[in-house]
């Protein structure tokens, strides 16, 4: 349609500049994509950002999106964001960090509901960690409809937790169409972890919007060095080794100041740290960050410091390269693979390796060796763009639709000989009876009484549409209501 | 935008004549208060409608002409009133007419240009909305739209939609004073209000009720001086008044005399409102409080009560030693320490002795104080009732001792457990950061805080169940006394003239309007009918019900629960009273 | 990108960095898949006689509360007279703190900056509460059932066991709560004591042992080891022969018990860890090597 | 002019719709549910009775039967004046305002009137309303101090959901309506 003409346009150039390879490649059919995660705004994190990034672009390439997660204390029901953009704020208990309790079924009523009522055709839902995910999976292929997963995070095979989180990972990825992974090192993960055929594991990194974290030279002195910190205070992020570097630096370099954005359990060591060594006037806390902020926190600083201890795909050094600073890292999961090696300063996750690295830095910035923010800029800003990650996404998705759903046996089958007698015997039970809770939700109200939405998005979006007047008035009234 | 003519019912029937109203131009309503019959002569009639205007400060105007065709419509008539629109000139010139059939209704609005699409027939941009007049003058808009206490002018303004209908009919009152009987210089036609007797009794009550309404004021400023002087307020007297239920009672039911009796007449609707449910709910007080006097005074059942009392206090102190007898023992099978039992029992006993005694030095005296309590039921059940409640009070004093000291006695204990019991998991309560820190003790610190933890923990059980039951005999105890505080307080609060009035003039408390549609038919105006929508009575009492004197419950019950376990003390009379509700 | 041909990708050589697009699909799965996927690297190969050293120091908190509940025992029974324990027990710590003073050569102290005199008044501290106490813990559960008193003893003495500083840095280590509980249970015990002087002295002799005793072998264990397994075995067969004097089932147990615990696990786990299998990779959660208290304390 | 047209609710049950134009300013909607049918009345009360005889039969106590029909006739009566709804009326006049009366079983009606000068708009709003998410029409009121705020939400039709079609009958009327009330209200 027209809108999209509009559009066509750039789209292609920024294609070409892609890769020359999918110039041809037009675009076929469009889906009614439902995105499932626990996590989203206002709650904020890597997660929520790719899934909002991911379906705005999609709803500019012409799909319908739409999203499902669980009430925000004072957010229920159903909001509308830019572009039209759906999301569903489902009252389900909140279990433990944002992570809704799961019984496996309580969910299916209102996610088949709003299955049908909006036509979905694929269902994608993001997080190991979000068990409203899970289920989203679970009814969809009881309801017959295809699913892709995008893991997010990385796990250990050490300990107890990871083994039995690894085999609830397993049953409910193993009827999954297909997987998505940030990084290659995060698909080798989740292969071993969920015991998958890797050829249905695609790896699409995250990205960053480089316009939003633009350098900004002037807003820090040069008479001083700014190391800066953004991350959740929690002992995954490495705060400890934070604690350790901070006082050793401190003491060896007079000029040298931290800044660190971030809320978290963590947050009271430092604090501890900062008290021990009298640093109030060099060590800013700044807590919690809008991700809007984000930015004129970095543009602050000459360094930046990651100190997680595991990451799949680290978009926080993303952003700090594209905001011109000087990355240090700690050299685990992904992060190897994320910037070349001109960019980053890559150390064992010790605070003396981190220390030295940091020294490292500090010299090279000393000396003038490092590019000026401007170039580290239009370098980085080429690496990740969301329309890519969109374009590549989409491929998944054409792909899935092209698959066959397995029927209930089949799927059955699937269930036992994959994930072991025990547990596919289990699962393949609940399975059952979440076919028959459908069933019995299809007599109580078939899916002709469900009323199919007006959607938003999409190709035939009301809001990408003219409609006649009143009518849109309506409209964008729904839009626009707060409650 | 729709021209709205609000035409009274009670002229529908009239003859002909000119339509008298006030034109509202910010919604385009005309409001018709009255038909002014032929013959007439104009220049009375303008002098009639500013002498009206200028007592009402309303706008009053001709809005048009009304034809009332009983007979064979004579062309005559029709161009005669067409004439009159020359000499009342008024922007929009109505012409209401009404065919011999009452059904078919027509009205012409003529120089009144409508703004909306020219293809529409006038007749469709006019709508005819009957109202009664006495209802709605009567009536009561809730929530008042206009300010009470601002300027006609801007009352006017600020009145928007119905309420300045109502407003208008409201204030133009003085046009319907004059009475259809008397020989006026023009004849009209409007709601006249029947039962003049009843209105001339209405003012002598009036002329009268000022000087009444002195010498009370002047009464009740005597009584209150007497009360606020020196003698009453000086220390330990003041706090007993402050701690009695009946000043309390008494207090209250002063002011409220006070404002119903102050002279000045009440300036808005609501306060007059206030006025009179505060009259009917003391009358009703005391009406009922004399009823329980003659009762009481009636064949010596004071006497009777007075000899019940005495015993009923024995045989409450008897059960008491029960009590203390059975927890002294191994009450339950439970698990106590014996010596700091027995202290504790001792301690009590010695309590119920002292307060037996007491009682006993009290027992003469007992009917002669009853005898003058009874009395204090002319006053109001009210304050009967609150004396009532401080009698238990006090008869229950020693309960409210021994509630104290388990309190205290357990608060002590859980606070020392609870500090002792995160020694003994080596953390300590961080007072700076207001959280539990780790914290590396000493060797001795430890051994005395195990030793003094082990020793807490084996006397927890025996203070606990004498605070379990005592706390439940207290409750008890206050449960009683904040039932009769509730039912104080529901006379006290409840607004039963405006219920009477809502039960008995559903129009005078309004909540809105609602509109019926008239049967119509094509080509003639819409005629609708405007009803009064009388107010729920939920809203009645919500919106009427007085003042309270009891204060309300400070805290929940979840916080009430928390302090009942962590020991702390629940304050007694009047909030605990509330709790109840 | 899934558009390339497969005679693309030979040439090209697939790179495992996702900062610049390569010719290949985005499922592409390429022989260096998983290449860098470990097994058991952080398996620790243990010797058996190191291993045995480390158990002993269960094996003495295990005698340990051994010797205390024996002792309990005969004062209960009254075959131990109160005055001679307090004597003894008077004397073993004096010599007891001689020796750990010696073995601390004093750089201990220099270290906390603890006077003499603040021991003095600690242990001043000690007699005099627990004599004073000793009435009221004598009355204290005489309501409570024996029944109950045992097992709460028998609990808190388990806990002591199990939250007792091995020298093993896990989650649920803490020696205050250990202590703690220790000292709990000996005032339940001793609240069963004939009399007031029996509990006093019991819980004295708690403090001893629970309190006073690990502190001076963990100075042994770190002078002299030799000694310090030399007294080990003493201290060993000294509580197997108190046990023996009471029930001989519960000598033959704790023998057992002992035994098993100083050769039969170390010599298991040694075998188990041939089992092991421990994937390992670069998603794993690095662990911090370094110790971090030390910016802290 | 009257039209009937028969609808059905969220849970698909019968609805009828019947649109009364009286006037090309003044139009009435009136939603009617289907009345309180016999047989539910019947299973429910002899439901009842049967529980009741059953205790009677259990402890020879005459009170329980009395009682149950003393429950029964009072929970009837209860349901017929508080619960049962028949019919949800929407009348909205041109530059008069808008009109909901919703009349129960037992004949009693309960009416509000909302002017137009409060009136912000009609629309169709999305809830998700127990297991399901359903469709309503509401009425927007203006807050009286800032006229762009929204100050309160008023449901239409709240006992009777229907579906999605018949609201957009309903909005697409009243939109007509309100639109000529701003054009009118705001050119002079």
């Amino acid at each position: 349609m027209a809108y999209r003409g509009r559009r066509g346009h750039p789209r292609f150039a920024a294609r070409y500049r892609v890769n020359r390879g999918t110039l041809y490649t037009y675009r076929t059919r469009t889906h009614n994509i439902c995105m499932v995660s626990d996590f989203f705004y206002p709650n904020m994190g890597g997660v929520e950002s790719h899934i909002y990034q991911l379906s705005q672009c999609l709803i500019e390439r012409g799909h319908k999106v739409i999203i499902v997660t669980h009430a925000y204390e004072n957010r229920k029901g159903i909001r509308y964001l830019t572009n039209g953009l759906k999301v569903y704020y489902l009252p389900l208990k909140v279990m433990y960090n944002q992570s809704t309790a799961t019984t496996l079924f309580h969910s299916l009523p209102l996610l088949r509901y709003i299955f049908v009522r909006e036509r979905v055709t694929i269902i994608h839902s993001h997080s190991s960690f979000s068990a409203m995910a899970h289920d989203a999976l679970f009814h969809a292929k009881t309801m017959g409809l295809q699913t892709v997963f995008t893991d997010h995070s990385l796990f250990g095979f050490a300990d107890v937790s990871s083994v039995l989180t690894n085999k609830l990972l397993t049953v409910s990825l193993c009827d999954t169409n297909h997987i998505i992974c940030v990084s290659f090192t995060s698909k080798e993960n989740t292969v071993l972890r969920a015991a998958l055929n890797p050829e249905i594991v695609s790896v699409i990194p995250n990205a960053v919007d480089p316009t939003d974290f633009t350098p900004d030279p002037f807003r820090r002195h040069d008479s001083i060095i700014t190391i800066v910190v953004v991350s959740r205070l929690v002992y995954r992020k490495g705060t400890d080794l934070l604690s350790g570097i901070i006082p050793e630096l401190c003491q060896k370099y007079p000029n040298l100041n931290f800044i660190i954005g971030g809320e978290g359990p963590k947050r009271i060591i430092l604090e501890e740290v900062r008290e021990r060594y009298q640093l109030h006037d060099r060590v800013r806390l700044l807590g919690a960050l809008e991700h809007k902020d984000v930015r004129n926190v970095l543009v602050q600083g000459h360094i930046f410091l990651n100190t997680s201890l595991t990451e799949a795909f680290c978009m926080a050094i993303v952003e700090a390269a594209s905001c011109g600073l000087q990355v240090v890292s700690t050299k685990v999961g992904g992060i190897p693979e994320v910037l070349p090696e001109n960019l980053i300063i890559l150390c064992e996750p010790s605070v003396k390796s981190l220390c030295e690295g940091l020294e490292k830095a500090i010299s090279q910035l000393k000396s003038g060796t490092w590019p000026a923010p401007e170039n580290i800029h239009n370098v980085v800003k080429t690496f990740y763009t969301w329309r890519n990650v969109a374009e590549r996404t989409e491929k998944v998705y054409d792909r899935v639709a092209g698959e066959a759903v397995l029927p209930m046996d089949r799927r059955l089958d699937r269930l036992i000989s994959h994930c072991g007698p025990v547990t596919g015997c289990i699962f393949a039970l609940l399975a059952v009876f979440n076919f028959l809770f459908l069933i019995f939700l299809r007599w109580m109200t078939p899916d002709s009484v469900i009323d199919v939405a007006i959607d938003a998005t999409g190709p035939k979006g009301a809001w990408t549409q003219q409609y006649p007047c009143n009518k849109r008035r309506g409209e964008n009234n729904m839009m626009s209501k707060i409650r | 935008m729709v021209l709205k003519a609000f035409f009274p019912t009670c002229c529908t029937s009239a003859d002909s004549g000119l339509l008298v109203g006030r034109w509202v131009p910010e919604q385009s309503s005309a409001v018709i208060l009255a038909v002014v019959h032929f013959p007439f002569i104009p220049i009375q009639v303008k002098e009639l409608l500013a002498q009206v205007q200028q007592t009402s400060q309303v706008g009053l105007a001709v809005l048009g002409t009304w034809c009332h065709r009983r007979q064979e419509p004579e062309e005559s008539l029709g161009r005669f009133l067409e004439g009159l629109g020359a000499i009342f000139s008024h922007e929009p010139w109505l012409q209401l007419c009404r065919e011999k059939g009452s059904k078919l209704w027509s009205c012409k609005a003529t120089g009144w240009q409508a703004p909306t699409s020219p293809g529409a027939p006038s007749e469709d941009q006019v709508m005819i909305i009957f109202y009664d007049q006495r209802k709605v003058l009567l009536s009561q808009l809730h929530p008042p739209a206009a300010l009470p206490d601002c300027q006609a002018g801007d009352a006017m303004a600020s009145a928007t939609g119905l309420a300045a209908i109502f407003d208008t009919v409201a204030r133009s009152e003085v046009l319907f004073q004059s009475d259809r009987f008397d020989e006026g210089p023009v004849r009209l036609s409007h709601w006249q209000s029947e039962g003049v007797e009843a209105s001339i009794l209405v003012e002598v009550a009036k002329w009268a009720s000022g000087p009444i309404c002195l010498l009370l004021t002047y009464l009740l400023s005597l009584v209150s001086a007497a009360s606020t002087c020196r003698f009453f307020n000086l220390w330990p007297l003041s706090f007993i008044w402050s701690k009695l239920s009946t000043c309390e009672q008494l207090r209250y039911r002063l002011e409220q005399l006070t404002f119903i009796f102050n002279p000045q007449k009440a300036e808005n609707p609501s306060q007059l409102m206030r006025k009179a449910n505060m009259f009917v709910s003391v009358l009703l007080d005391v009406a009922l409080g004399l009823t329980l006097l003659s009762w009481l005074h009636g064949k010596d059942r004071i006497e009777q009560l007075a000899d019940a009392l005495v015993p009923v206090a024995d045989r409450v102190a008897e059960e008491l030693q029960h009590l203390l007898q059975w927890l002294m023992g191994a009450p339950a099978g439970l698990k106590m320490n014996r010596a700091l039992d027995q202290v504790l029992g001792r301690f009590f006993l010695y309590h119920i002795h002292l307060w037996i005694s007491y009682i006993h030095l009290m027992s003469p005296f007992i009917e002669r104080i009853l005898w003058h309590m009874g009395l204090s039921a002319c006053l109001g059940l009210t304050v009967a009732l609150s004396i009532l409640s401080d009698i238990i009070a006090l008869l229950t004093f020693h309960i409210y001792c021994f509630y104290v000291y388990g309190a205290r006695l357990y608060c002590l204990k859980i606070c020392g457990l609870s500090s002792l019991w995160r020694l003994f998991r080596g953390k300590k309560w961080n007072v700076l950061r207001q959280r539990v820190d780790s914290c590396s003790y000493d060797l001795d610190q430890l051994f005395i805080g195990t030793l003094l933890f082990t020793i807490l923990v084996f006397l927890l059980p025996t203070t606990a169940l004498y605070y379990l039951v005592f706390t439940l005999l207290r409750l008890l105890v206050v449960t009683v006394q904040g039932l009769i505080h509730l039912l104080v307080d529901l006379i006290n609060s409840l607004p039963l003239y405006a219920l009477g009035l809502r039960l008995c003039r559903p129009y005078r408390l309004a909540a809105g309007v609602k509109f019926r549609v008239l049967e119509h038919e094509a080509g003639r105006p819409l005629r609708l009918l405007m009803q009064i929508n009388p107010l729920p009575y939920g809203r009645v009492v919500h919106i009427y019900r007085l003042p309270s004197c009891g204060c309300h419950p400070k805290h929940s019950w979840s916080s009430l629960c928390r302090k009942l376990f962590f020991g702390e003390l629940i304050y007694p009379w009047r909030q605990r009273g509330d709790k109840q509700d | 990108m899934s558009a390339e041909p497969e005679t693309q990708a030979e040439e090209i050589r697939w790179q495992k960095v996702l900062y610049e697009r390569q010719p290949f699909p985005d499922n592409y799965v390429d022989q260096r898949f998983l290449e860098e996927l470990r097994k058991n690297i952080h398996a620790r190969k243990y010797r058996y006689w190191a291993v045995v050293f480390e158990s002993s120091v269960v094996v003495q908190q295990l005698c340990s509360v051994c010797v205390f509940v024996v002792i309990w025992w005969y004062m209960d029974e009254g075959l131990l007279a109160p005055h001679w324990l307090f004597g003894t027990g008077l004397a073993s710590s004096l010599v007891g703190y001689i020796l750990f003073d010696l073995l601390d050569g004093g750089e201990g102290r220099r270290k906390s900056g603890r006077t003499r005199w603040a021991d003095l008044k600690s242990a001043l501290v000690f007699i005099t509460f627990t004599y004073g106490f000793s009435p009221i813990l004598k009355t204290l559960t005489e309501s409570v059932s024996t029944d109950t008193i045992y097992a709460m003893s028998v609990f808190m003495l388990l806990g002591h066991l199990v939250f007792f500083d091995y020298g093993a840095n896990a989650a649920i280590v803490s020696s205050t709560l250990s202590l703690n509980m220790a000292i709990f249970a000996s005032v339940c015990l001793a609240s069963r004591l004939p009399r007031s002087l029996h509990a006093f002295i019991m819980v004295s002799f708690a403090i001893q042992i629970f309190a006073l005793w690990p502190m001076l072998q963990k100075k042994l264990k770190a002078r002299t080891p030799r000694s310090y397994v030399g007294v080990t075995l003493l201290f060993a067969f000294s509580a197997l022969a108190g046990l023996l004097s009471i029930s001989v089932v519960g000598a033959t147990l704790f023998a057992l018990l002992l035994v098993s615990i100083s050769c039969l696990c170390p010599f298991y786990l040694i075998r188990l860890q041939l089992f092991k299998e421990n994937i390992h990779g670069p998603w794993d959660e690095a662990e911090i090597k370094e110790d971090l208290s030390r910016f802290l304390s | 002019m009257e039209e009937e047209q028969s609808f059905s609710d969220i849970c698909g049950g019968r609805l009828a719709l019947q649109r009364r134009y009286y006037s090309p300013s003044c139009r009435e909607f009136c939603v009617s549910s289907p009345r309180l049918s016999l047989r539910s009345l019947t299973v429910v009360t002899c439901t009842v009775w049967l529980v009741a005889y059953g205790l009677f039969t259990l402890c020879e106590n005459s009170m329980i039967l009395s009682a149950a029909i003393f429950v029964t006739l009072l929970g009837l009566l209860g349901y017929l004046h508080f619960v049962k709804i028949d019919q949800e009326t929407l009348l909205i006049i041109d530059s008069l305002g808008i009109q909901m009366t919703s009349s129960y079983a037992s004949g009693k009606e309960s009416t509000t009137f909302i002017e137009m000068g409060k009136v912000k708009d009609v629309i169709i709003n999305e809830a998700i309303y127990m297991q399901k998410v359903i469709y309503y029409l509401c009425i927007l009121l203006k807050d009286p101090v800032e006229p762009n705020e929204i100050s309160q939400v008023v449901p239409v039709f709240q006992n009777a959901k229907p579906r999605l079609d018949c609201l957009i009958e309903v909005y697409r009327s009243c939109q007509e309506i309100l639109a000529h009330q701003k054009a009118t209200s705001t050119s002079p």
